[in-house]
């Protein structure tokens, strides 16, 4: 169940309503009240939302998926495979134009219904997916085309076929092709970060976080789980885990906010996809600029930085001082 | 097996455990274990081979030649997110210092194997369950940039949960930070071995875990990605015996090699050979004073 | 589709097969098919979308823009085994010359694809299977050094039964002396596409056929390492019908993209501009002459 | 059946009996007469032997293996795995010492019986052999060790699985690999030298061949059927194919022969082995000496110039002018 489609229940009842009211020629004052009335309540559903409202946005059965970045792109070619074992359909990389921009593109493809989901194993990575996406970058590194990735999966793929063919080593691939291509990283965390499996394609130079994504060292019932012994407890731990993109920008983790609308980015969808767009562009335009080797030593320093250590004596790490 | 000088020091405030009883159990075959011949058998079980999890301290004082110079000691640990579930994560900290006896769930610094000066990492089970936080990224890449810094080989024993939740993204940061530093450290040369012992999951086994030149795992050590109970979890079905164990990673090619920990120390020394050559020095007095960043 | 001067010249000597007659079979589905629509529609068979085996120089002539500037051309086989079974192996040789129109089962050149020049590989499987002796290893080596000098990408489309049996380990030395070239190419950054075609298999495929910065292969290519008979001899059982196709291997994460031929040029320009940019040069109207060493 | 075999069974008799009779305390004309009556059956037996013969004596099953290669060296440790999905026992790599200097080793690895050929694959390498080779050849160069490899294989392997996962683009790999390093490579052909599958590790700066090795562009059962659709007629396709030390000496494509003793490198192994390390360790003596560019140089020009064409006008490729 997902508490943001539930509670978006009544207000598409009233929405609908609205529209059949204007079809019927209805407007003047009556209208304006209930139209004022929706709003209210849209402000009141959605102004503020909690962390586990966010995870459930960013779970949202009709939040915009990677394909839908891909298609508002000028050209999308796809490349697939590992070259060794499969082409992993979670995993979606290929040649795009981004504005006018010859870039590569990588993304964790959920799907949009069971069928899609399942091929898609619902946007969970296998190891020859990370395999193909290091193979993507080292080819856009090769050919100084800038990285580009949509990053939305629960996680990496945690099945017997992944452990069995080095998930680990596939992830830990993934992170040092990113920490030695010298061209632009930029990262979008659109939807859900899962952990590892998540950070695999988003070690970047520079990370934008839509509004309402999450963004988590575990799952939130994986970590009730573990703490309380109780998934349910799910909502509690979210909040423990600090996800949201307000605060992962603060703490220097996320660089910058891809403002959503009202009730989430899937209720207005194709702005807010431009939006997302327009901060990557942004970015590219920026990074282009910096050479080869002033673009590793931010990108190093960049990651340096979090929770490190600065001074003498006994500092605490973690303290972001 | 002599406490040296280094670790005599250190045990002034944390006494290690093994100083506490004369018998110890063999947590697989419960054969009550004289701890001496324990200590000496390198905290194998005699009678079934069971590699009981050592202590960092243990680990390193059995690695190295003589001294060893700890370094990244006085990094100690905060608390970012202000974490509080049924113990404030301070609490928790302070509980794990005392039971572990270390300051954090890695140990790092420099000595020599067999007159190969290298840099080490042992991390420790015993301390948050060797979860990667803000500390063992800090000290994992303090390692790695000093190393570089001095051109020696890095060894890193590995044993972790993942990362650490109470740190939150924190600490899955440090992943990337350990592989940035990695990269950096590989990129001129400078060999890197990874020793995976049991158990090496998440975000740690993803990260320096499986980016080594060599990657070599204790006899029956549990490694993997996700763990043992996520995965019967999603599979909805018990996972056969070997599953995740070190020899069904060496079947699958994930693996360079599995030892007997009895015979760690000597193959660390032959490929050390191998790789680096025969640029042996005396084995490590003293260590002049490190300039961290 | 117009004969062009360097085709037409060609032609002088070589006349190509679809000049012959005004109907052809589809070996799949056996339609007739009225030649003309058949060389519109790039040798596809209309009914049931087979892609009937190209002849080298259509090949070329449906990719360039307008001019082609062969090399290699003058470089032509040996004997060096002094080979003879039924047929002395120059026979052979003629023989396969007469019926292919070609004097050697590749052919390679310089022009312009959508602007964009390229050196470009066409092989051909009406000469001796396609496969790779020391002409075709020296055509396609001398491509690649070419291509080297002047910095340009190169597309080599494969279509090959494997190293020339008659040529003996010469023919197999033509892996190792291609891929040197093919090594010295990509380290200087240059692009090089490789397109599998109905067959590609053996010396050819587990060389520069598969060594390629990107694979692409026409429908329902056959495409593998060992024949398909090979393995059916070995394993004793019939294969899958899809077993080595294209699509198969696309699942299987061998390649990047499988792509009716009708839609290859379109493709091949569209990744000349992502990876090369638009460096576009007017149609190719005459190279100057090549320096081939 | 190898005719090798079948015709070292009276000789093994007569042996046998000379042993014998010396035992009993046999000596004098008696002896002499018998002992020279061996020798010249030794002589007439393999004093010259066809193509086909040595392609028996390559696939004897007393002939030396990799494993007693490995077992002649200093030291060897093995290296496992491709790092991706699994350890090709067919395919044995790792340090080693080879008289004090410390080398990388590769090798094709057959069973001395049956368990161990099934164990082993008969030598017959899957692609995650060939991708754990081009892991090892590129841990070598890193650490600046030649590279080593023992040749004897029939092939790479040709099954379903190995089709599956790519061997094309493994066999490729290791190539590209070998084109790379800057590190002295020697290869040895110890037995059979099996098309692309051995090749794959080869492509070396010095190539020593046994004597009775065979080093073949396809096996003359293979060759055999495709020409006249009869395997039967390997002995005949043996002698088209060019295969043998002597042959392979005079085309260039090996660099030293290792001569073998009469009647074959199992009648006397040790020596034998040790005869093979002298070249390598010759060979990497010399090599050692190259700068790495100068030792890359060389390794192109020696494939450049096999089967090339110089000069102008139609000159014919193969000629070998
Ligand atoms: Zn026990
Ligand atoms: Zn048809």
């Amino acid at each position: 169940m997902n508490v943001i489609v539930e509670r978006e229940k009544g207000l598409t009842e009233l929405e609908a309503r609205i529209g059949q009211l204007r079809e019927r020629g209805t407007s003047g004052g009556e209208m304006l009240a209930l139209e004022q009335k929706v709003e209210a309540l849209r402000r009141d559903l959605f102004g503020t939302l909690s962390a586990w409202e966010r995870v459930n946005m960013a779970r949202h059965p009709k939040r915009p998926i990677a394909s839908d970045y891909l298609a508002a792109l000028d050209a999308f070619d796809e490349l697939h495979g590992d070259r060794h074992f499969r082409d992993d359909p979670a995993l979606v990389g290929g040649f795009a134009k981004l504005r006018g921009r010859n870039v590569m593109v990588l993304s964790q493809q959920k799907g949009r219904d069971t069928k899609e989901n399942i091929r898609r194993n619902f946007g969970m990575v296998s190891p020859e997916g990370y395999r193909k996406a290091s193979r993507l970058m080292d080819l856009a590194a090769r050919f100084h085309l800038p990285i580009v990735s949509f990053v939305d999966t629960s996680g990496a793929d945690p099945g017997i076929g992944s452990e069995e063919r080095a998930q680990s080593e596939a992830i830990a691939g993934c992170l040092m092709t990113l920490t030695r291509v010298a061209v632009p990283v930029v990262a979008a965390i659109v939807g859900e970060g899962g952990s590892g499996g998540a950070l695999a394609i988003a070690l970047a130079d520079h990370v934008i976080m839509a509004e309402n994504a999450v963004y988590s060292v575990a799952s939130p019932e994986g970590c009730a789980a573990i703490l309380w012994g109780d998934a349910a407890r799910a909502p509690e731990a979210a909040e423990h885990l600090k996800l949201t993109s307000n605060d992962l920008l603060g703490f220097g983790i996320v660089d910058e906010i891809a403002p959503e609308p009202l009730g989430g980015a899937h209720r207005d969808s194709a702005p807010f996809i431009q939006r997302v767009l327009d901060g990557i562009e942004r970015a590219l335009s920026r990074l282009a600029a910096l050479p080869a080797a002033e673009l590793l030593d931010t990108r190093y320093r960049k990651y340096r930085r979090i929770g490190s250590w600065r001074g003498k004596g006994p500092v605490r790490a973690g303290g972001l001082a | 097996m002599p406490v040296p000088e280094w670790l005599r020091k250190r045990r002034e405030k944390d006494v290690t455990a093994d100083d506490a009883s004369l018998w110890q159990k063999c947590p697989r075959c419960s054969e009550m274990l004289y701890r001496k011949d324990l200590v000496a058998n390198l905290w194998v079980c005699s009678r079934c081979g069971h590699h009981i999890r050592m202590h960092a301290y243990d680990r390193v004082n059995t690695l190295v030649d003589g001294d060893f110079v700890e370094i990244g000691a006085d990094i100690l640990p905060g608390d970012p997110l202000g974490w509080a579930d049924k113990r404030p994560y301070p609490q928790k900290l302070k509980r794990d210092r005392e039971k572990s006896k270390l300051s954090e769930a890695v140990v790092t610094g420099f000595g020599t194997l067999d007159g190969f000066p290298v840099a080490l990492g042992v991390m420790d089970f015993n301390f948050r369950g060797g979860t990667m936080g803000t500390v063992v990224g800090e000290r994992i890449t303090n390692l790695l940039e000093e190393g570089r810094r001095r051109r020696l080989p890095c060894i890193i024993f590995t044993a972790s949960g993942g990362a650490r939740m109470e740190e939150g993204m924190l600490a899955l940061m440090q992943m990337a930070k350990t592989t940035l530093a990695l990269q950096r450290f590989k990129a001129e040369g400078n060999l890197y071995i990874a020793v995976l012992t049991d158990p090496t999951t998440g975000g740690v086994s993803a990260s320096f875990g499986f980016a080594a030149d060599l990657i070599l795992a204790e006899a029956r050590a549990a490694i993997g990605f996700a763990g043992r109970r996520v995965i019967e979890q999603t599979i909805r079905q018990k996972l056969p015996e070997n599953f995740q164990t070190a020899e069904f990673l060496l079947e699958k090619g994930h693996i360079d090699m599995v030892l007997d920990r009895r015979e760690l120390r000597p193959a660390l020394v032959r490929l050390l050979d191998y790789a680096v050559g025969r640029q042996r020095v005396a084995p490590l007095k003293a260590v002049p004073e490190l300039a961290v960043p």
